[in-house]
């Protein structure tokens, strides 16, 4: 009798899935071209947060257009930044179906798929893949934004990679080229290195003509190590983990990166309040025409290059992020961050909600719409907007962003890591304050080493997904997908 | 009182530098709300210039500031409703009858003032989360939910004040409508309810003041559907660009309400904040 | 209406001692009865259990033979006037006249017949239209009397309604309630703490104190048979000179009382009280008034001198030393009395009272008791 | 008093002989107030007590948002907490707070009321200008000071640059952000005690000081000997009412620096916030919310000790 109840209730519940394995096969689709609207009427709420301004380009350019396309109405939330990780996890813990898409930093993708908060979205894909196009992006932008570890979650909405803005009329001005030269005896070239940075940095900082050398943010506790790693770390060599999890934020090198990073010979290149500059005031000062360089990402090129939000528009160029020279090997070392928030579809909303979100997914933020955004803003992160002749005829930066996309490094996608980032931004924060760097990035390194113990990372013999691995379950999630990629050959 | 004229005219100075300090901030800040966005940022700060109620439009429409709005007014009136509701009963047994606890109670009540929100946000959110996962019964991100919560820092000052109203009444007011021939109840609402009326008004200002600016209970428990106008604030920090005049005009629709209400209130002010305790 | 109070018991919850302990009481119908003693005495509680706002713990009343104990208020047929509340301040004079009728549904027209005539009663027929800020506290006070009377009841209960009132008024509405008495025939339960306004009002006067009831008789037992020497003391004004002395016999066999500086015959009055007491401590007291000054000394005569003055109007109370001892007598104005006068007093053996130290009770040789036998008769 | 068995009336320990509804009223009567208070309190042991109950029980345990077991860790996730040197930073820094936002706020608040009962004309004006900041939401004064006090346009440093005064980042150093929240805390907070000591003079009897006046005694000696021991119940309750809102101040560093630079104004509230929800450790939290109710508790117990033998309370 009990086999029979069972037998009897397996047999339900498969009648109530059925609808859902055949609904896989024939997830309508909107379709510009054809003109298909199979959502009309229906409504998406997204949970957004408005983090950067390409993100509100998006908003205004992209978002009227998909409505019109599928005429389904767009609800946004928006919350602030610092409440959007708690928003989500305290909704999707509670199974809540708040929102069907939400704005998922990289740093939290590892946290929110621990929860099972993040629908997979393979089976939307080969259902119906619409103009989503995951191949579009390069492997390690895919790797760190789009997926967590090996399972693929989100489509990129931005992939900021590091980029180096410059006033090219100051460094382009025969009479400061001579006066560097007087100075310096050597060419004034845009900084290849961080010695140079500095050298370079200090001619043109001249606080009576309210212009400085260099410009960069402090942020809040987990931004700060962003700034870190992206413009120095890296490139001297710093890594968040070793393959066993061990932190390491007290090596040598780490802790170099640390003294450069606050040091005086920078932060006396930055313009009065460099303690409080966030995105908005690094970029304010540029746009403003107060510093002739600044590090900066990639999203922030369209406002850059937008002669309304800058007045220095027309004389910005781009450069690679300056590296660390080796004194060993006399060669230049350089990498680079990548990172950015993608949108995700909520895993406990209803498999209809979940289409309607694939379908704005694949269309909102494939191929087509990205090039409609690329061409009227310059902003872009798929393969095919960066690598596009004409485009970059028109944005020049579209192939320095396309070969930073192709060698960013992610942060780990693990569910502590927003609190580990928080530790070692913390510690940089002290360190920028006047404090010792040694000690508190070995502290910073010990916070973290029992963040990762408490999550029992040591006793279950984990490894670190390094980014050749990223690389790798990337590839094996196009190959899954029967999709190619130029970097998986 | 006399007062010397020399320390008349220290005080007045002193005085008003206080008070410029309070309006400079509040009405330069509000100000912003009325700037076009060209001139949100600019330094030094304009002062001329056109006023314009599109902050306001934004905010309010493509922004859906009403749904904030009306969130915020159907919580905190609800809340302060169901507070009167459990609170006046009770304000008046501690006011009228002598009973061995009434003393260790009221003490009790004032000792629910000290504890921290996150104290009883924490585990709500997690009672809410189980009940949810649980027994499929969602109060998170519901109005009562929120309500129910609102409570805690709601429900003992009305007892408190209520309390204190009542007591200011003789007993035998009832007492006489009790022998010519009505309830308890009846002397109740017939008698005391018309009499301590503006007691109950006072109440329920101070509390939906207390109830309107409330943020952290929100911020745990409330979500799309029940999002309130402080939570809403925060959102207009982007991290490249503060939209002030935005924020402003999210500001002014917070505060002007509020203060509105402590102008009418502002007898009984101390009383609320107090919690009763000064009578 | 005949009020019975039968072993009735009540304590408050933050007190430890019984606020009302354990008494008996009947107040015949038609009677004006008052409720004497100090503050906290239970006199208030006694009516307001009477009122049915208090609760007994124990023990029953019962009004018209019928048990009440556990009726509500509403239902008792009684009316009650409180000492600090005459006016609902919501309503006008008419309206609070009017409320108790509201509650039997009574028809418009009946209402308002009935509120006029009352508002007659009580002479505040003008003021019918008057709200609570237009009306003084004696108007005040009588809406309340109104109000009370509106309903008819065969019982008024007043807690201390005239206290509020300033001297004048309060003789004035005291006349006023008598009348009220007189006319309604119902029975009167009256609170105060003012002996004066008992002696005026009271057919009987109770008087309480720690909760049990002293003494109960007519104004005229309780001031010149005091049963025990908390009633002589705490009725009337100037109040009794109270002295403790010893017994003793006299060869002639006769009782006598030593007292600090002078001694004293007893009347034959005590003289089953003291019988075996010789040598025994007792309280002697006389009032004011039984004291005389002589020229001469005599019997029952000590001599003083006069320590202080206080003119009353057509009298003067004055202060004579005797002794370690302050007498209090009341003399005529005219006598010119003056401070440093020595004199000589002499007690009037017929008003003397002599208590036990010990129980306080009168050594009187006819006890009268706490509720008089007699009236309890019949039932 | 054998008499009075002639009366009609049941003897008075015998209940039983009465009406059910009778003894259904006594008994009613007897307990009516609770009829009245029950639901309020009921409502409060579940919106109160159990929560608190619960988030120990919680504490107990291993929670996180995703775990399905949650096993028994005992006291673990407390020593954790005692052992976490942010969750000690945070509350030096909440100790740090209520130290002298309250102190700060007191003696402002204090001098105000003081001064305002030497002005005449315009006294209501300038009480009500005075008592805004109270009624603001306080996150809602934590982004206009966030406004007035930003590097490039705000208010401040306007003002400072007139006075010669390069601008200031007074919300992003390490050196003045806590001090910064606190005297905007301070800026909101102190016309409660201002207006708590107004009222608490207001009902001062003023035979004491016409005397003290008349004889001579000088306005120093009448504030000390006088007026301070007089308010003493008033101070006490504003200082008890400051402190517990200093303690579990969260909106406005949510606003203003969200903990940062470098932690140094990290409130508990907004530590034991952040631990929970963003970084999903909800036992911990409960942990440390119960050892914050614990040391507020203990404060304020300290304090009520003092206030009751004072203040008639209930």
């Amino acid at each position: 009798m009990r086999n029979f109840k069972a037998v009897l209730i397996a047999l339900v519940l498969a009648a109530m899935f059925l609808p859902l394995v055949v609904a896989q096969d024939t997830i309508p689709l909107t379709d510009p071209e054809t003109g298909a609207r199979p959502w009309e009427g229906k409504e998406l709420r997204i949970l957004n947060t408005e983090v950067v301004p390409i993100l509100a380009y998006q908003h205004e350019i992209l978002d009227p257009l998909y409505e019109e396309a599928s005429g389904v109405t767009l609800i946004y939330e928006n919350a602030a930044h610092s409440d959007v990780l708690p928003r989500i996890q305290t909704t999707c813990a509670a199974g809540g179906d708040d929102f069907d898409i939400m704005f998922v930093e990289d740093g939290w993708a590892g946290a929110l798929a621990a929860l099972g908060c993040l629908e997979e979205l393979d089976r939307f894909y080969l259902a119906a893949p619409g103009d989503s196009h995951p191949e579009d992006f390069t492997t390690r932008a895919f790797g760190t934004v789009a997926m967590a570890k090996e399972k693929w979650v989100g489509i990129p909405t931005l992939v900021a990679v590091g980029m180096f803005a410059y006033r090219t009329d100051l460094f382009e001005d025969p009479d400061e080229q001579a006066a560097f030269m007087e100075q310096y005896g050597r060419e004034l070239t845009v900084p290849a290195t961080w010695d140079e940075l500095a050298e370079v940095g200090a001619f043109f900082t001249r606080p009576d003509d309210e212009l400085y050398g260099f410009n960069y943010r402090y942020g809040t506790p987990n931004n700060i190590l962003f700034d870190y790693m992206i413009h120095f770390g890296f490139s001297r060599g710093v890594d968040f983990f070793d393959a066993n999890f061990n932190p390491l934020f007290d090596t040598e090198a780490a802790i170099d990166t640390a003294n450069f990073f606050a040091g005086q010979d920078v932060l006396n290149l930055q313009p009065p309040g460099r303690e409080s500059f966030q995105f908005g005031e690094v970029m304010q000062n540029f746009a403003q025409g107060k510093v002739a360089m600044y590090g900066t990402e990639s999203w922030a090129i369209p406002l850059l290059l937008d002669p309304d939000a800058s007045i220095v528009a027309a004389n910005t160029g781009f450069a690679p992020v300056p590296g660390w020279l080796n004194p060993e090997t006399g060669e230049i070392q350089s990498a680079l961050l990548s990172a950015g928030p993608a949108y995700m579809i909520n895993a406990h909303i209803s498999e209809e909600q979940k289409q309607i979100a694939w379908d704005y997914l694949q269309l909102a933020h494939g191929v087509e719409f990205s090039r409609i955004l690329a061409e009227q803003t310059g902003a872009g992160h798929r393969i095919s907007v960066l690598t596009d002749p004409d485009l970059v005829a028109k944005w020049p930066h579209l192939t320095a962003n396309y070969e930073a996309a192709k060698v960013g490094i992610g942060r780990p996608a693990e569910p502590w890591w927003p609190e580990a980032e928080n530790a070692i931004g913390r510690a940089l924060q002290e360190v920028a304050a006047g404090g010792d760097a040694a000690t508190l990035m070995v502290d910073a390194n010990n916070d973290i080493r029992e963040i990762v113990e408490d999550a029992g990372y040591y006793d279950e013999g984990l490894t670190y997904v390094s980014v050749e691995q990223r690389e790798d379950f990337v590839c094996a999630k196009f190959a899954e997908l029967g999709l190619e990629h130029d970097e998986c050959m | 009182m006399r007062v010397p004229r020399s320390e008349r005219i220290l005080a007045y100075v002193i005085l008003i530098v206080m008070a410029i300090l309070v309006l400079v901030p509040v009405l330069a800040g509000s100000v912003t709300a009325f700037k076009p966005q060209i001139i949100w940022v600019s330094s030094p700060p304009t002062w001329i210039f056109e006023p314009t109620l599109e902050n306001f439009e934004f905010v309010f429409f493509t922004r859906k500031g009403w749904l904030f709005l009306r969130n915020s007014l159907i919580i905190s009136i609800g809340s302060v409703v169901i507070a009167l509701i459990l609170g006046v009963p009770a304000a008046y047994a501690f006011a009228r009858f002598r009973f061995r606890s009434s003393k260790a109670l009221m003490q009790w009540l004032i000792s629910l003032r000290m504890i921290p929100p996150i104290v009883v946000g924490l585990p709500f959110y997690a009672m809410f989360l189980y009940l949810e996962r649980g027994l499929g019964v969602g109060l998170r991100d519901t109005f009562p939910g929120l309500i129910i919560t609102y409570q805690t820092f709601l429900l003992p000052l009305v007892i408190w004040m209520m309390r204190g109203y009542f007591a200011e009444l003789p007993a035998a007011m009832e007492e006489s409508a009790m022998v010519e021939g009505y309830t308890r109840l009846g002397a109740l609402w017939r008698v005391v309810l018309p009499v301590v009326w503006p007691g109950i008004v006072a109440t329920a200002i101070l509390n939906f003041i207390f109830a309107w600016n409330e943020f952290f209970l929100a911020l745990i428990l409330a979500g799309n559907r029940t999002s309130t106008l402080p939570m809403s604030a925060g959102t207009y920090i982007v991290r490249t660009r503060v939209e002030w005049g935005n924020l402003f005009s999210v500001n002014l629709i917070i505060m002007v309400p509020v203060i509105v209400l402590t102008i009418i209130l502002r007898r009984q002010l101390v009383k609320g904040l107090t919690f009763g305790i000064l009578e | 209406m005949r009020v019975v109070l039968k072993d009735l018991v009540k304590r408050f919850a933050n007190s430890d001692r019984a606020a009302v302990n354990n008494i008996n009481l009947l107040i015949e119908e038609g009677e004006l009865a008052v409720l004497l003693g100090p503050s906290g005495c239970g006199k208030t509680t006694t009516l307001r259990m009477i009122a049915g706002l208090e609760q007994p713990d124990s023990g029953r009343i019962a009004i018209a033979e019928r048990d009440i104990t556990n009726l509500a208020p509403k239902d008792r047929g009684v009316a009650m006037v409180f000492q600090n509340f005459s006016m609902y301040p919501t309503m006008n004079v008419y309206d609070n006249i009017a409320f108790p009728l509201h509650a039997v549904k009574m028809k418009r027209g009946e209402i308002d017949r009935t509120v006029r005539e009352m508002a007659r009663l009580v002479n505040i027929d003008h003021l019918l239209g008057r709200s609570v800020r237009q009306v003084s506290g004696g108007e005040a006070q009588r809406v309340a009397l109104a109000r009370a009377m509106v309903r008819r009841p065969q019982v008024f209960l007043m807690d201390e309604p005239l206290s509020n009132l300033d001297a004048k008024l309060r003789v004035q509405l005291r006349t006023e309630i008598k009348r009220l008495h007189q006319d309604t025939g119902a029975t009167f339960i009256f609170v105060t703490h003012d002996q004066e306004e008992a002696m005026t009002l009271g057919d009987k006067i109770i008087v309480m104190n720690n909760g049990d009831i002293q003494q109960a008789g007519t104004p005229h037992e309780v001031f010149f048979a005091p049963r025990n020497a908390f009633v002589a003391n705490f009725v009337g004004t100037p109040s009794m000179n109270m002295l403790t002395g010893a017994v003793s016999q006299d060869e002639s066999g006769g009782i006598r009382l030593q007292l600090p500086g002078f001694d004293l015959s007893l009347p034959e009055r005590f003289s089953r009280g003291l019988e075996n007491m010789t040598g025994n401590r007792v309280i002697w007291g006389i009032r004011p008034e039984a004291i005389k000054l002589a020229a001469e000394p005599g019997e029952n005569c000590a001599p003083g001198e006069v320590e202080l003055v206080e003119a009353l109007g057509s009298r003067d109370l004055i202060f004579v030393r005797v002794a370690e001892q302050l007498f209090g007598v009341i003399v005529d104005a005219l006598e010119s009395v003056a401070v440093g006068d020595n004199c000589h007093l002499h007690f009037a053996a017929a008003q003397m009272h002599l208590f036990d130290a010990e129980s306080e009770r009168s050594l009187l040789n006819n006890l009268p008791s706490a509720v008089p036998p007699s009236q309890w008769g019949g039932g | 008093m054998g008499e009075t068995s002639t009366m009609n009336l049941p003897a008075a320990s015998d209940n039983s002989s009465q009406p059910f509804s009778n003894r259904l009223y006594q008994m009613t009567q007897r307990h009516r107030h609770w009829f009245f208070i029950a639901p309020a309190l009921i409502i409060l042991l579940l919106v109160v007590i159990y929560p608190i109950i619960f988030s120990t029980g919680v504490s107990l345990f291993r929670v996180t948002f995703a775990s399905q077991s949650r096993p028994f860790v005992g006291l673990q996730n407390f020593e954790r907490m005692l052992g976490n040197d942010d969750f000690i930073q945070s509350a030096l820094n909440t100790l740090y707070y209520v130290f002298f936002s309250v102190s700060g706020s007191f003696i402002i608040g204090f001098g105000v009321a003081l001064l305002i009962r030497r002005v005449t004309a315009g006294k209501e004006l300038l009480r009500l200008i005075l008592i805004i900041p109270i009624t603001m939401a306080p996150i809602v004064v934590g982004l206009m000071w966030n406004w007035m006090l930003d590097p490039l346009f705000g208010l401040v440093n306007w003002f400072l640059g007139l006075l010669g005064i390069p601008g200031q980042t007074m919300l992003a150093q390490a050196s003045t952000a806590r001090l910064t929240v606190v005297l905007v805390d301070i800026w909101q907070w102190y016309p409660l005690v201002f207006l708590i000591i107004e009222a608490g003079m207001a009902t001062l009897p003023r035979a004491p000081f016409e005397s003290a006046r008349l004889e001579g005694v000088s306005s120093w000696m009448i504030f000390r000997r006088l007026t301070l021991p007089m308010l003493r119940p008033v101070i006490l309750v504003a200082l008890l009412l400051r402190t517990v809102d200093a303690f579990r101040t969260f909106d406005l560093v949510r606003v203003m620096t969200d903990g940062g630079p470098a932690l140094t104004t990290e409130t508990l509230s907004l530590y034991l916030y952040r631990t929970a929800f963003t970084f999903n450790k909800l036992s911990r939290a409960a942990a440390g919310s119960i050892l914050m109710l614990l040391c507020i508790g203990l404060i304020s117990a300290l304090m009520f000790r003092y206030l009751y033998r004072d203040v008639e309370v209930g």
